[in-house]
């Protein structure tokens, strides 16, 4: 048997072949462009409903209008909320000359932070199970310039389905497989929960679920894509935020997108997961951003693990080698009385 | 502005997302920062309430600077109509207009009419406040003797008593400085938005208005839609593409729910509801309803009447008995919902049918609603799921308070389990007008039914009960034609719309639309307007062809009423010759070959009536339009600047403070909307107006909203855990600087008090908050959801208990978007201690039943504008 | 994605480690938070993690523990064999397949459908460390099951086929497992570097060390119980060179200074590794003094030495699952 | 199954036989994977529908099998919705299957704690001889001039927004012939 190039890193023409996918559609996936997002979470009932996903805790997160929290075995979408104190290019908050104090975002999300700390797995389990954050002590509002404008940035997140999926590489059943679409599902007649994909994701995606102790995440909808259909969050986004197609197509639009903005003002405005030579071979699910990705929680440089894999094998060679050498070395030595 | 559109209509924002690519500036007004101002262009905040003061600044900047649109205002508008030498403005009367009568705490709208030409002058208009009020109105043009001409008219818009110069005058002191002082906003962002948006007018652009509820549950509610429509008009933007002002309604079907009203004011069609006044036969009715010499279709009100009552009573109606007129119920003046509500409490009503509705929660002054329910004989109750309006006796907050004992509460209540919108066939009128037919999917289970089924069932056997009585008040239940298909025991709805489209009665034949009505008896239909929807015998509703590049309106797709037109009166869409004002906005355009109207939609004009025609003197109704005469339905065939008619609160809109402000009216004497009603009762206390004092008691302003991921009362979004994951609490949302001067920590909980409740809540502290200046002193703004009641899986207490009732005079819909607060750190006490806080904020603010009922500034003892039920 | 300016980032913040501390050790008064709070927070969202801690507990790390061990005893077992020390022989190679039966065990258990476990034997993944692993520890597993079959069958059914068998395969099986054995003690640490947790994938080239000594020293630390203390000595030997490697790999991973491997040095992570440290370098230093005259102190110090073994592995589990619960870890601040 | 169907039926072997080596594409799927399709391609029928929470009027497909509704979402040629829907239309799936609605008529007498189950035909009957004594007992039938009303106070509605035409067309006829004025809906509120 012979490995393709870039089998474990860098880009990759046809991800769906490589995974031995013969006459196989174009690779398809999702350009959610943050920039015409409202915020209105259409897309995560619609996920839910259709893939039937089970409600994930009725509880006040005080992420501003997020109480999802993050993407997790049981929210397959999340949408995030991010109210800063700044400027959004053109956009007029209309805070100038209003009696304002210093703004109060630092200070509730110190707030919900503190929460998290508390929390089961860190807040790990947000999108996942119910979390209450309770009482935590107040921050005071801090002192400080007065405020003198603002933004409220939405995003609705979603498993990125890698070129080079972590999830999928470690999988050691073959419950996660690369699809003739070029995503990446977990097969739920296969996973036996054995967790490696967790801990593998570089964006914190896919999760166990409690209580049915298997993986969960975004199937891009697979079953419907089977059907001709498109993803159900792509179809009810109601501003066409989520936008789904042929991967190529969609890096088309995205630039001329990208360029438009910048052009009206937007210098913070790029793309995330659209590049092909990033740590992970470039996602099928990418992004317009208007800010740093780490503002959104996602990795500013993710990698898949597996790029150093023959390193680590070579390293654990070694070692293995040691441990006979000093097994060996062990029993060398003259015999003791 | 007063609508949060990309929250409560997401679906509808995609459009607004897509103008907003194609260039055009989005502009959201709103007390608060949202999910709309993250999108727009433009955020500008304004002081909840205050709406009126910052539109009529934009009326005072396009005469300052010379903006309307004259081609379109001169001649499509009453801009040029001269009104009667009586008429006083508020300038010269300090807020009042003329033709106040203190003992009846309303107008007389005799001096606000058009003087005429010729003899005569003024025409006298019978004025007495319930009759012709603008609640029986409804959303046609009122009735205006003399609107077919002449009119004395001065084209140059120059003669000082023209509708032209009386507005400019109106609005003279409601300057930029002015907006900045009344409504807090920033002189220079109110600038913007006035560059912005009287750009956007004249022959290439236009602007559109969205508002929803955030304009109409005010005090002044239908004013406030009225001075935008004067803008709109000014610039000419109304019935054009891309113009005109849309209501973004919040129930499906809730344009269709006053087209074919359940409302207690209006007959199907916007025809009035008899009174006791119009009501002694058919005639004097009719001439309540329309004037003699007056334009447009209106005029036609006998025919659509007359086959209304047919369609009601069949056979049994016919010229001899008036139609049956007689037979119809009369109102006299307020019968609403919280008439209702406070007779209930009283013990005058006996038995009480909520269909899909939850007062309880959904209702201003919740516990008033609680108590009434738990005070009546008998209670139905129909909904999908179990709601706090029928739970009542088991978890209303007046059981922790004891206020109401289950053990003591006499109401009987039946629990009807609904069908859902797949289980049943039907159309809704969506918020365009609208109509959509949805098919049956599957059959409801056990016990649940549709109202179809529900009313038609009970309406059988009454009838059955009733057959024999011989009792003469029995007597229009035995004429009622009840006849409608039935497959096995369900009624079928498409035979009811059939019968609202209306036959012809000697043919058979299904009309093709409201002008073949005739007032003879010969036709009959349940609702004028929506006559056509089953043109040629199909169900316009249910077509389903999607749009095109050739059919950019979709005219397939649907029906909309009146007669498939998508815009009404877009005959103002093409210029006074009747071609487009621009090619990139023609809607209609006069054909001169063809010798018709024709364009991309239905044009809503006669479709032969040249623009040129000019109708003869003595024309009347239909007949008496002219080709320049795009609004069909009015009286005089024009756009209103001023309103001679049909309004209770004054001809033009006029800035006056919510019922509950903390500030004084810094334009008038005259505190409030001298005619908003009022109902002075223990149990409807009013936080009290700044000339009271005790404004420290309640500094605060509230207002309310929804949130995207709930559905009002709540029953169809906090029993579901899709939804109630997404918003799982009731969160007041509060601004930093509010937060640091009540101690209130984010996530944490508050209270909210008013006299008449308080509620808890957790504090969400949030920069898209912030307080404005308001005559020099800092005026702080709280908002809250009003979703959460006390079942389903997200529970919380009930926002609109924190509401009174104060209502519009013309509408009578209550101020739920403005009102007076405190809000304290920590959660509510409970039981009697609940009780004990709200008499301790009321003492302390002396509040009486009589507290913020003034008419006006002076001091109470003056003019009382409560209602005087005899 | 690891922080490759972790020395910069720490210099500049001073005691972030002390930070670290606050956060995950000391008693949660606020008053953390409240430092924290005053203090510009780096990008991210609400302080929420970018990753999902890993879902294995403590099982998985008794795995660990118990899997290097087995491959440790499988070891001394085949030297014990070539040697003649017959106790050490019986005793590595009943130890290899009791900690890998255990260690089996907490594996299945720790998966969150137990009863399909047999699926990891569906594929065979060259990019899995666990199916590689898997697959590794099929065929140890049979060799380990056979040559500890033949130091249990019964003498007197020694005649039987199947008892000539078995001791025809009892020393071909025990070398099998023996050769298999560091595969087995050093695909673990491979199973932990190939993951998005700081934590793990900065110790990429450490780990295997790690794991490979502490499964020495284990092994030896069994080695000393089960054996005399005449038999024992290169159970000694091996446990002093694996403790030796073992904390210098320690060492190594704090002198890095990296933030992405803070975890192993504060908070509860930290202190268990402390505590797993302190108990090896008892069981050597036990071991050395004490181990070769008296079997106390060989069995006390063969038991520090397991128990630091199944310390260093919780200390490394939990300093990875911390790693995943701060932002920081993984975009840098 | 032959020993090769058996073979290929293990992934591994379909790894060292197949162009997927590495088993993370076809060698790994499973039968059930293979045979995945959307549970709206075995829809007995597409209801055409509207979704019932605010007044957009977006449109909607609903997929029904064996006569439950197995999928709502939007109808892409609607000139209104282009097949899009809000959280709350996406959730009206739920809406019209959850566990939520009830199914039985429910009564609590007068002074009771309790629901208590009633019988549908019973408890229509209930109601309409109560309506007709509520009318009674508000009848009037002149005002203090002697005008005609012909009316009753004693019976009130509310609701209708949420409801169809053909259903308020109804109410609102069944009333006035009953001479009920308190005719009300949310549209007032």
């Amino acid at each position: 048997m012979r490995l393709a190039a870039n089998s474990l890193s860098g880009p990759v023409e046809d991800v769906a072949g490589q995974a031995g996918h013969r006459e196989h559609p174009p690779r398809m996936g999702f350009f959610t462009d943050t920039s015409v997002c409202i915020g209105c979470k259409a897309c995560e009932v619609a996920c839910k409903e259709w893939n039937e996903v089970p409600e994930d805790g009725l509880n006040l997160l005080g992420m501003s209008m997020d109480n999802t929290g993050s993407l997790g075995a049981s929210s397959w979408r999340h949408v995030a909320f991010i109210e800063q104190p700044r400027r959004l290019a053109r956009h007029d908050a209309g805070i100038a000359g209003l009696p304002v104090g210093p703004s109060g975002t630092e200070a509730t999300a110190g707030i919900v932070e503190s929460a998290l700390r508390r929390a089961p797995r860190g807040g790990g389990e947000l999108g996942t199970s119910p979390y209450e954050p309770g009482h935590v002590p107040a921050v005071p509002l801090a002192d400080g310039p007065e405020r003198t404008d603002f933004r409220w940035l939405m995003m609705s997140d979603v498993c990125k389905h890698c070129t080079h999926a972590a999830c999928l590489d470690v999988c050691p059943t073959g419950a996660l497989v690369r699809t003739e679409f070029g995503t990446v599902v977990v097969q739920q007649d296969i996973c036996n929960g054995c967790g490696y994909c967790v801990s593998a994701c570089p964006f914190g995606v896919i999760d166990r679920r409690p209580g049915d102790g298997r993986a969960h995440k975004c199937t891009l909808c697979y079953d419907r894509l089977r059907g001709g259909l498109e993803p159900a969050c792509a179809k009810a986004c109601p501003t066409s935020s989520i936008q789904y197609g042929e991967l190529d197509a969609l890096h088309e639009r995205a630039r001329g997108r990208l360029e438009a903005l910048r052009a009206s003002g937007v210098a913070e405005a790029r793309l995330y997961g659209e590049d092909a030579t990033d740590g992970v071979g470039g996602c099928g699910a990418f992004f317009l951003l208007l800010d740093e990705p780490a503002v959104y929680g996602l990795p500013s440089t993710p990698v898949v693990a597996s790029r150093d894999l023959p390193a680590m094998w070579k390293a654990a060679g070694v070692a293995a080698l040691g441990l006979l050498a000093a097994a060996l070395s062990a029993f060398m030595e003259p015999r003791e009385r | 502005m007063g609508s949060n559109m990309a929250e409560a209509h997401p679906v509808g924002f995609q459009w607004v997302m897509e103008a907003k690519e194609k260039g055009a500036t989005v502009i959201h007004v709103d007390p608060r920062f949202t999910r709309t101002s993250a999108l727009c262009d433009l955020h500008v905040p304004l002081r909840a309430g205050s709406d009126i003061c910052f539109l009529g600044g934009v009326v005072n900047y396009i005469f300052e600077h010379d903006l309307v649109f004259r081609d379109y205002v001169a001649p499509y508008t009453n801009a040029s109509f001269i009104v009667n030498e009586d008429f006083t403005d508020t300038e010269d009367l300090d807020g009042l207009f003329s033709g106040w009568d203190e003992r009846r705490t309303g107008y007389d709208r005799s001096s606000w009419q058009y003087e005429h030409e010729g003899e005569g002058g003024t025409l006298a208009e019978p004025s007495t406040r319930e009759h012709a009020t603008g609640h029986s109105c409804g959303a046609s043009g009122p009735r205006l003797e003399g609107g077919s001409g002449p009119i004395r008219r001065d084209p140059t818009l120059e003669h000082p008593r023209c509708v032209y110069q009386l507005l400019k005058r109106h609005f003279a002191r409601y300057r930029p400085e002015m907006v900045a002082e009344v409504c807090g906003t920033p002189v220079e962002q109110f600038l913007k938005v006035c560059a912005a948006w009287t750009s956007a007018s004249g022959r290439e652009r236009t602007a559109a208005v969205v508002y929803a509820v955030g304009w109409t549950q005010h005090t002044s509610g239908a004013q406030l839609i009225r001075t935008a429509a004067i803008i709109q008009l000014l610039l000419g933007n109304i019935g054009r593409p891309g113009g005109g002002i849309m209501a973004m309604r919040g129930h499906a079907s809730i344009q269709g729910s006053t087209d074919i009203p359940t409302l207690f004011n209006l007959l199907p069609g916007y025809l009035p509801m008899p009174t006791a006044e119009t009501g002694s036969d058919l005639a004097t009715y009719l001439a309540a309803v329309k004037a003699d010499r007056q334009k447009g279709f209106w005029r036609l009100a006998d025919a659509y009447m007359v086959s209304l009552l047919k369609e009601y009573f069949g056979e049994r109606a016919s010229a001899e008995n008036d139609f049956g007129f007689d037979w119809l119920p009369r109102t006299s003046g307020d019968h609403g919902t919280y008439r209702s509500v406070m007779d209930m409490v009283d013990g005058k009503v006996s038995g009480y049918f909520l269909l899909g509705q939850n007062p309880a929660v959904g209702s201003a002054h919740g516990r008033l609603q609680r108590l009434g329910l738990a005070n009546l004989d008998w209670l139905v109750v129909r909904d999908l799921t179990m709601i706090e309006s029928a739970t009542f006796f088991g978890d209303a907050p007046e059981i922790a308070t004891g206020e109401i004992v289950p053990s003591r509460c006499k109401t009987e209540v039946f629990f009807f389990p609904a069908a859902a919108h797949t289980e049943k066939e039907g159309s809704f009128t969506q918020t365009q007008r609208m109509l959509q037919w949805r098919d049956k999917a599957v059959a409801p289970k056990g016990d649940q039914r549709s109202e179809l089924w529900f009313f038609y069932h009970l309406g059988r056997k009454i009838k059955a009960l009733v057959a024999d009585s011989g009792d003469e008040r029995d007597e229009p239940l035995r004429a009622l034609w009840w006849d409608y298909a039935v497959v096995g025991d369900e009624p079928q709805a498409e035979d009811v719309l059939r019968r609202i489209n209306g036959y012809d009665e000697r043919s058979g034949r299904l009309l093709d639309g409201y002008v073949e009505l005739k007032a003879d008896g010969t036709t009959s239909c349940g609702c004028w307007i929506y006559s056509g929807v089953f043109a040629g015998g199909i169900n316009q509703a249910a077509r389903r062809t999607p749009g095109s590049a050739k059919d950019p309106y979709a005219l397939a797709w649907g029906w909309v009423w009146p007669a498939n037109r998508r815009i009404l009166y877009n005959r103002a869409a093409a210029d006074p010759d009747g071609r487009p004002w621009s090619q990139a906005k023609a809607c209609v355009w006069w054909d001169e070959e063809r010798g018709e109207w024709i364009g991309h939609d239905v044009p809503d004009f006669e479709k032969s009536k040249a623009p040129s025609y000019v109708a003869p003197p003595d024309a009347v109704g239909p007949d008496a339009l002219s080709g320049d005469d795009p609004f069909i339905m009015q009286a005089d065939g024009k756009g209103w600047l001023m309103a001679p008619n049909g309004l209770e609160d004054g001809p033009f809109p006029t800035h006056y403070e919510p019922h509950e402000s903390p500030v004084a009216n810094a334009l008038y004497a005259q505190q409030a909307n001298p005619t908003r009603r009022v109902y002075p009762r223990p149990d409807n206390p009013s936080n009290p107006a700044p000339s009271e004092g005790h404004r420290e008691v309640f500094p605060f302003v509230l207002t309310t909203a929804r949130l995207t991921e709930h559905h009002t009362a709540g029953a169809m979004s906090r029993t579901l855990p899709y939804l109630s994951e997404l918003q799982p609490a009731l969160c007041v949302e509060v601004s930093p600087e509010l937060a640091r001067l009540r101690d209130l920590e984010h996530l944490g909980w508050a209270h909210v008090i008013t006299s008449r409740a308080a509620i808890e809540a957790r504090v969400v502290v949030t920069d898209r908050m912030a307080p404005l200046v308001v005559q020099r002193e800092v005026v702080h703004q709280v908002w809250m959801p009003y979703h959460f009641g006390a079942r389903g899986l997200v529970t919380g207490d009930a926002v609109n208990d924190l509401f009174g009732v104060a209502l519009d005079p013309n509408v009578f819909i209550q101020e739920t978007k403005a009102a007076t607060c405190d809000i304290r750190p920590g959660r509510r006490p409970r039981g009697p201690q609940l009780s004990e806080l709200l008499a301790r904020y009321r003492a302390r603010a002396g509040i009486s039943s009589e507290t913020g009922t003034a008419r006006d500034a002076t001091p109470p003892g003056g003019g009382r504008d409560g209602e005087q039920e005899a | 994605m690891s922080t490759t300016n972790g020395r910069d980032a720490r210099a500049e913040r001073g005691p972030a480690g002390a930070s670290a501390r606050e956060r995950r050790g000391a008693p949660q008064d606020g008053s953390a938070e409240m430092a924290m709070v005053a203090r510009a927070r780096p990008a991210s969202y609400y302080g929420r993690a970018v990753l999902k801690p890993p879902v294995w507990g403590e099982d998985i790390a008794y795995y660990f523990f118990l899997g290097g061990l087995s491959a440790g005893a499988s070891l001394l077992a085949v030297g014990a064999d070539q040697t003649g020390r017959s106790a050490l022989r019986r005793g590595g190679r009943l130890g290899a397949l009791g900690s890998l039966g255990l260690g089996m065990f907490f594996l299945v258990k720790d998966l969150g459908r137990p009863e399909r476990f047999h699926h990891m034997l569906r594929v065979a993944k060259l990019t899995s460390p666990m199916s590689v692993g898997t697959w590794i520890l099929s065929a140890y597993g049979a060799a380990c099951g056979m040559a500890a079959a033949a130091e249990v069958w019964p003498k007197r059914l020694a005649p039987r086929p199947a008892g000539r068998l078995l001791a025809a395969t009892g020393r071909p099986a025990g070398l099998a497992a023996g050769l298999l054995a560091p595969v087995v003690a050093a695909y673990t640490a491979v199973l932990l570097a190939d993951t998005a947790v700081p934590a793990w994938n900065a110790a990429r080239r450490e780990l295997p060390f790690v794991f490979t000594a502490s499964a020495a020293a284990s092994a030896g630390g069994l080695g000393m119980i089960v054996a005399p203390p005449s038999e024992a000595a290169p159970a000694r030997r091996l446990a002093q060179y694996g403790a030796i490697v073992e904390l210098a790999a320690s060492r190594r991973l704090e002198a890095r200074r990296e933030v992405a491997l803070e975890p192993y040095l504060f908070g509860n992570a930290g202190r268990l590794l402390n505590r797993a440290s302190a108990l090896t370098a008892a069981g050597v230093l036990g071991s050395m003094l004490a181990g070769r005259r008296s079997r106390v102190a060989a069995v006390a110090s063969g038991a520090a030495l397991l128990a630091g073994g199944m310390y260093e592995r919780l200390g490394i589990l939990r300093a990875g699952v911390a790693s995943t619960t701060d932002p920081r870890y993984v975009n840098g601040g | 199954m032959g020993t090769r169907g058996w073979l290929e039926s293990w992934p591994v072997w379909r790894q060292l036989s197949g162009a997927d080596p590495l088993g993370r594409g076809v060698a790994a799927e499973s039968p059930r994977q293979r045979a995945i399709r959307p549970r709206t391609a075995d829809a007995d029928r597409v209801v055409h529908s509207v979704c019932p929470y605010c007044a957009v009027g977006c449109a909607q497909n609903v997929y029904v099998k064996d006569g439950e509704v197995i999928q709502i979402e939007g109808n892409p040629d609607s000139p209104i919705s282009r097949g899009r829907l809000c959280p709350k239309g996406s959730a009206s799936k739920q809406l019209v299957t959850g566990p939520q609605r009830e199914q039985k008529v429910r009564y609590r007498a007068p002074y009771s704690s309790e629901w208590t189950d009633l019988d549908l035909d019973v408890a229509m009957d209930m109601v309409a001889e109560r309506v007709l004594a509520a009318r009674d007992k508000g009848w009037q039938n002149h005002d203090e001039h002697g005008r005609p009303l012909r009316r009753t106070m004693g019976i009130a509605s509310l609701g209708g927004a949420t409801l169809d035409n053909e259903e308020n067309y109804l109410i609102k006829k069944l009333f006035t012939a009953l001479g009920a004025i308190q005719i009300e809906n949310q549209a007032r509120i």
